[in-house]
């Protein structure tokens, strides 16, 4: 079976949330991996999040701003 | 960049960013594992590129860990260690603080932000995570010199100098 | 819609019509009079059982005739009021005294035969009238005959028919034997621009709906083979030309440049016969004809009219004057499709310009009768009872369920700790579905809720405020977007879309189970205005936020305010533009509210929303402003093209340049033989991406202009598409009658400007002859466009997006159409796009209208995620106070220990101080690290979940 | 002179009636909105998306 990775997004949402929120009105499709955790800010970002999300084992981490 | 709705948000972000890249680098995960970008409300084909684009390379990455050649039970014990490294108080003060030297003087750009983790931070990473995995592995019995750098990713050296202060603490 | 229904402050009377106004502006009585709905709607809680058990059929008017429905019937589910009524013209019981099954199957007994017609006397200080568009003549529609064969059906029966609430649901077939079309013809122009059915003018919605149509259906059916039939492509609005190449490129529509004639029937198939411009007679079989129909006078437009003492132009749309586009007369305003034919953006934007009128007039009356919105307090025990949550998975009607497995993901929702309730909602958003939420939270003593829905940037506030219907904290609620990030974008992968929405949801779960009750704070708002920019959109703008009260900072970087319209000699309306303008600048300049800044700068903007703070440069230095909202309306330029010879030859201009000239009568024409007009140069991808929506009128008004003058001047102009919208269209008409020939060209054969010998020639291509042709002319006038300030110093501050052509972006291209990402900031005028004098000072009531919201409440309310210091915590590092970027953490001495401590209402959460903070004594509403953490760690393989549920067991033992 | 009313009638509730409603309303007025039919929403209510961005309606 193709490895199918596990990637877990923070996305600002001002920016990346929003940017996302309007490739789905414009229903461009992209690969299905992703989860997101809507911040208010990437200023929010901690480095432990990222490590906690390495450590439930995400085999990628994608912070957009 | 500099267009946050949060004014400079997003330059404490790279600040971030670059510390958790160290962090990987401790423990052994690639750091292309942790990507950092911008895309303006407007842009949602940009967004569509950089989610595709990174998933595509984590894909050929494959598993964390397995990519790595470092089996799971290892990279959990090192990466136990990196969390208590986040809630570390010493630690993110020392992060605060280099976050608030870098703001001060306004020079974010790559390299800066580069050198001054290098200098102020790594170190502190190093040792903070190294230390705390030793003294988590010695705690388990005598461990042969070549087990405890497999299990740490440490240089010989490093192993060395951690394990002569824990033993002057333990005299004292 | 939803939000009309549930404000306290709007009345909503149906099957209502005004039978008479009297009085005077200010102070109007009107009557109304109301059918009788039959049934209660206060009692009806929208059950359908008397739709169900109705057995009378009625034909379904809201699906355009295509289906059946019953006497007793709500017209769609999310109908606002969300309540049914009988149709008096059918129920047996009204009609022949005999059924009255419904009234037995009632559960609330909210059935009433007994219900009388009421007139009703309302006191009104204003009246707007936006009775919206009506139907175009039957013989429009017979004469392709719709109505005759079957499958001719009109472009709003399309529109029933692809959606999946419709009669087929979605299924695309063919009246007459039900079969999938496989070629489909769009007709355009269908009782627009025709003048033997009395529609000369054009429709401008319908080239942008066929478009749309087509891509649907594309999609419904992506086998099918589409051709659209047009006169002129007339996609001028913003960013339309872009969406309409993107969709021909990626659904490889025809579009053909013809107008077909008629329809005829042949073997169960339409056979239509059509001549493209070169002359070519083609004959073509289609499956399937749309008729795009245009856009009338609503139905009784005299009577209205009468009836308000307004007057009508000659297609019987309300008559108004270009500077005052709204106003029909005083105290009576009109907006939306009864002004001419227009489309949303255009109509919402006229909505808002017209409600700004109404507050000029009544801004002494402003809040008198107002009723206030109440929630009731907090239901205190819920609150602390231990955490349960209840998950709502919408289906979106099929945007979510036509992707996602729903009842799936419901299920895994009640498997995952916490959740005591999980169900699925046709449309949560919907006004029943909101009262039903709110009866569940209090069925299932529910404190933490999980819609599962679209996106959080536009309906969290929705939920939020249902949440304090129903008692509970605002907080309380999280939503996973299983449309805009998971249905929509992974349509393709369903098994995959499902597992991911599922995830989703597991993580909102997590982070609802530690959402925290938060404060709502209310901010106290500047009372004033800064319009950046004194053309006509900001000085509009400007006395508009005036005459409602309130002071306004206009500021002009030019020493004379007036911006681009004192360039315009003529509009195409036949008004005076500098007499408006006149009027306009002497109005600003005496008015006691507004205070200009002439040859001055705005240097920086800081605060938000309700507090500003400006720095102007002025000649005498500079000046600092307190203001509560922004209106920036810095106009654009005129285009100066490098190509056709200009600036390099002086019978060369552009139309403004032109104008100049013609204002000075035959004078200024001279000797001039022949003009020969270019349109989009510059426009539409040759140096500007974008057409610039007002060269195409303003052509053909100069052209008349000139023949006016001197009637034997030849006037030629190369087009690629004559976009004179709307009323327009007489011009157009009138040009083309009096002479002036217009010559089409393709993109790809633009016409060039040559020096031959002493003289100027164009070299264009002639689609008629089907050759290249020289034309010597004596004057060359160039359609230039505009072009926006790529570099708008104003958007850089304000941090506001811009468009990839350069203008300023709305909040929502079609329901917030001056409102910009940014809180607090209006846009209006060129600044915006590229417009005509009518729609400019339109849309700047539109933004005074919007801007005066926050003055006239006179408070914002501060949404709750803001830090919060832990003061035991605290150590007083103050990283927090230097990393802020607002500015908004202070450090104070309590108890001789230095503490951080946020200044709430410069807060905006952004939450850096919480991410850098040593010891975690900061706390970001709604987004602690707790929640944050829980939600990676629901991140992680679902067995990290099962020790969750024992750790909980544990926390509520 | 008599005092002004601070209600405002709207005639039509398609999406330029509700615009205009909604907005009095913010702006501090009382609004009634009288509409022919028994549901408001207009022509907009029938259309399933809108051009460019085929977004759902109201």
């Amino acid at each position: 079976m193709q490895f199918e990775p596990r990637i877990l997004s923070f996305l600002c949402n001002w920016c990346c949330y929003a940017a996302a929120d309007s490739a789905g009105v414009a229903r461009f499709s992209y690969p299905p991996n992703n989860r997101v955790i809507r911040i208010m800010c990437t200023g929010r970002m901690d480095p432990q999040f990222v490590v906690e999300a390495f450590y439930v084992r995400a085999d990628g981490v994608f912070v957009g701003g | 960049m500099g267009e946050c709705h949060y004014q400079s948000g997003n330059y404490e972000a790279l600040v971030m960013a670059e510390t958790v890249r160290r962090i990987l680098d401790t423990v052994g995960i690639n750091r292309e594992r942790f990507t950092i970008d911008w895309a303006s409300a407007a842009e949602g084909p940009r967004f569509v590129k950089l989610l595709t684009e990174f998933t595509e390379k984590i894909k050929t990455m494959g598993p964390l860990g397995e990519a790595e050649g470092l089996d799971w039970e290892t990279l959990k014990f090192r990466l136990e260690a990196a969390r208590n490294l986040c809630k570390n108080m010493q630690f993110r003060a020392q992060y605060g603080n280099l976050a608030k030297e870098i703001k001060k003087l306004g020079d974010y750009s790559p390299e800066n932000i580069s050198q001054a983790i290098e200098k102020k931070l790594v170190p502190q990473i190093r040792k903070r995570i190294f230390e705390a995995e030793l003294k988590e592995l010695i705690a388990q019995g005598p461990q042969a010199v070549e087990v405890l750098r497999e299990k740490t990713g440490a240089t010989e050296e490093e192993i060395g100098a951690i394990l002569e202060t824990l033993k002057k603490k333990e005299k004292k | 819609m939803v939000e009309a229904g549930r404000s306290p402050n709007i009345e909503i009377l149906t099957l209502a019509e005004v039978e008479s106004l009297s009085g005077k502006p200010g102070k109007f009585k009107a009557k109304v009079k109301i059918r009788p709905r039959y049934i209660d709607p206060d009692k009806c809680t929208a059950c359908g059982q008397c739709m169900q058990y109705c057995p009378r059929e009625a034909v379904d008017e809201y699906n355009e005739r295509l289906d059946f429905t019953r006497a007793a019937r709500i017209d769609f589910p999310q109908a606002v009021p969300t309540a049914y009524y009988i149709d008096e013209d059918r129920c047996l019981q009204l009609n022949h005294e005999t059924c009255m099954i419904c009234t037995n199957v009632c559960g609330p007994k909210a059935i009433d035969f007994n219900q009388e017609p009421e007139i009703r006397e309302l006191e009104v200080g204003a009246v707007v009238l936006c009775p919206g568009f009506g139907n175009v003549p039957e013989e429009a529609l017979t004469k392709y005959g719709y109505g005759i064969y079957p499958d001719v059906m009109t472009s709003l029966e399309i529109e029933r028919l692809m959606c999946v609430s419709g009669p087929t649901e979605g299924e695309i077939i063919r009246p007459s034997d039900f079969s999938h079309p496989r070629k489909i013809a769009f007709l355009q122009c269908v009782g627009s621009r025709d003048v033997s059915c009395g529609r000369p003018f054009c429709s401008s919605v319908c080239c942008m709906y066929a478009m749309k149509e087509a891509s649907m259906l594309k999609e419904h059916a992506p086998e099918a083979e589409i051709a659209l039939f047009f006169m002129d492509v007339r996609t001028q609005g913003k960013g339309f030309d872009a969406a309409f190449e993107r969709a021909v490129d990626k659904y490889g529509f025809r579009v053909i440049k013809a107008r077909v004639p008629k329809v005829e029937q042949v073997d169960g198939r339409l056979a239509l016969n059509y001549v493209t411009e070169e002359g070519t007679v083609h004959r073509e079989l289609f499956d399937l004809v749309v008729l795009s129909v245009g856009l009338s006078a609503p139905e009784g437009a005299e009577e209205l009219a009468k009836k308000f003492g307004i007057e009508l132009n000659p297609f019987g749309f309300a008559k108004t004057e270009v500077k005052d586009p709204l106003t029909a007369k005083s105290g009576i305003y009109v907006a939306g499709a009864f002004h001419g034919p227009k489309d949303i953006p255009e109509s919402v934007m006229q909505a808002s310009g017209a409600a700004a009128k109404v507050s000029e007039l009544l801004a002494e009356a402003r809040g008198q009768d107002m009723v206030e919105k109440e929630f009731p307090p907090e239901d205190q025990e819920l609150l602390e009872m231990p955490v349960r949550v209840g998950v709502f998975v919408c289906h979106c009607g099929v945007n979510i369920a036509g992707v996602v497995d729903v009842e799936a993901v419901r299920d895994y929702a009640k498997s995952l700790p916490g959740v005591v309730y999980a169900e699925n909602v046709l449309y949560s958003c919907a006004q029943d579905s909101l009262e039903k939420l709110k009866e569940k939270i209090k069925e299932h003593k529910l404190n933490r809720l999980v819609i599962a829905a679209c996106s959080p940037r536009t309906h969290e506030p929705l939920f939020q405020e249902t949440l304090r219907e129903a008692g509970l904290n605002l907080a309380l609620v999280e939503m996973a977007n299983i449309r805009d990030q998971c249905s929509w974008v992974h349509a393709d992968d369903p098994e995959k879309a499902t597992q991911k929405a599922k995830d989703q949801v597991r993580m909102a779960v997590a982070k609802a189970r530690r959402l925290k009750p938060l404060e709502l704070q209310k901010v106290k708002v500047t009372p004033s205005a800064l319009v950046i920019g004194g053309g006509a959109a900001g000085m509009a703008a400007a006395l508009s936020i005036a005459d409602q009260g309130y002071e306004v900072h206009l500021v002009e970087k030019e020493a004379e305010l007036g911006g681009h319209l004192r360039r315009v000699k003529f509009l195409a309306e036949g008004e005076n533009p500098q007499k408006i303008l006149k009027d306009l600048i002497t109005r600003v300049e005496k008015h006691e509210n507004i205070r200009v800044y002439k040859s001055a700068s705005v240097e920086n903007i800081s605060g938000y929303v309700g507090n500003f703070t400006s720095t102007i440069k002025v000649k005498e230095g500079s000046k600092v402003i307190n203001h509560g909202v922004v209106v920036v309306a810095t106009g654009a330029k005129e285009h100066k093209p490098s190509g056709y010879l200009y600036g390099k030859n002086r019978k060369i201009l552009t139309q403004l340049e032109l104008e100049e000239k013609l204002s000075r009568g035959k004078r200024g024409l001279g000797k001039t033989r022949r003009v020969v007009m270019i349109q989009c140069a510059g426009s539409r991808g040759e140096e500007l991406p974008h057409c610039s929506k007002l060269c195409c009128q303003q052509a053909v008004k100069n052209a008349l202009r000139i023949k006016e003058l001197s009637p034997e001047t030849e006037v030629f102009i190369f087009y690629r598409d004559m976009r004179t919208y709307g009323f327009y269209e007489e011009l157009y008409r009138k040009a083309r009658n009096q002479g002036v020939i217009f010559l089409r060209y393709e993109p790809t054969q633009r016409p060039e400007v040559l020096k031959k010998g002493r003289g100027i020639v164009v070299r264009g291509y002639d689609a008629l002859l089907g050759e290249e042709i020289e034309i010597p002319a004596d004057l060359v006038v160039l359609s230039v466009g505009v072009a926006p300030d790529k570099e708008n110093p104003i958007a850089q501050i304000l941090k506001t997006p811009m468009t990839d052509e350069g203008f300023l972006m709305e909040a929502h291209v079609k329901l917030r159409p001056v409102e910009v990402a940014v809180d607090g900031v209006y846009i209006c005028g060129l600044a915006h796009g590229p417009k005509p004098l009518e729609e400019t000072l339109a849309q700047a009531k539109a933004a005074a209208g919007k801007a005066v919201i926050p003055l006239a409440k006179g408070f914002v309310e501060v949404p709750p995620i803001v830090s919060r210091v832990e003061e035991k915590k605290c150590i007083g590092c103050g990283i927090c106070a230097s990393l802020c970027p607002y500015n908004a953490i202070e450090m104070v001495k309590k108890e001789k220990r230095r503490k951080a401590q946020v200044i709430a209402a410069a807060c905006k959460g952004c939450g850096v101080c919480g991410s850098h903070c040593p010891v975690f004594a900061i706390t970001l509403g709604g987004f602690t690290d707790e929640a944050i953490l829980e939600q990676i760690q629901a991140f992680g393989l679902p067995e990290a979940e099962e020790s969750k549920e024992a750790e909980l067991e544990k926390e509520a033992a | 002179m008599a005092k002004k009313s601070g209600k405002v009638l709207v005639v039509g509730g398609g999406i330029a009636g509700i615009q205009t409603a909604l907005d009095l309303a913010e702006l501090g007025y009382y609004v009634y909105l009288v509409e022919k039919k028994a549901t408001i929403g207009g022509v907009m209510a029938k259309l399933d998306k809108t051009f460019p961005t085929n977004d759902c309606s109201i």
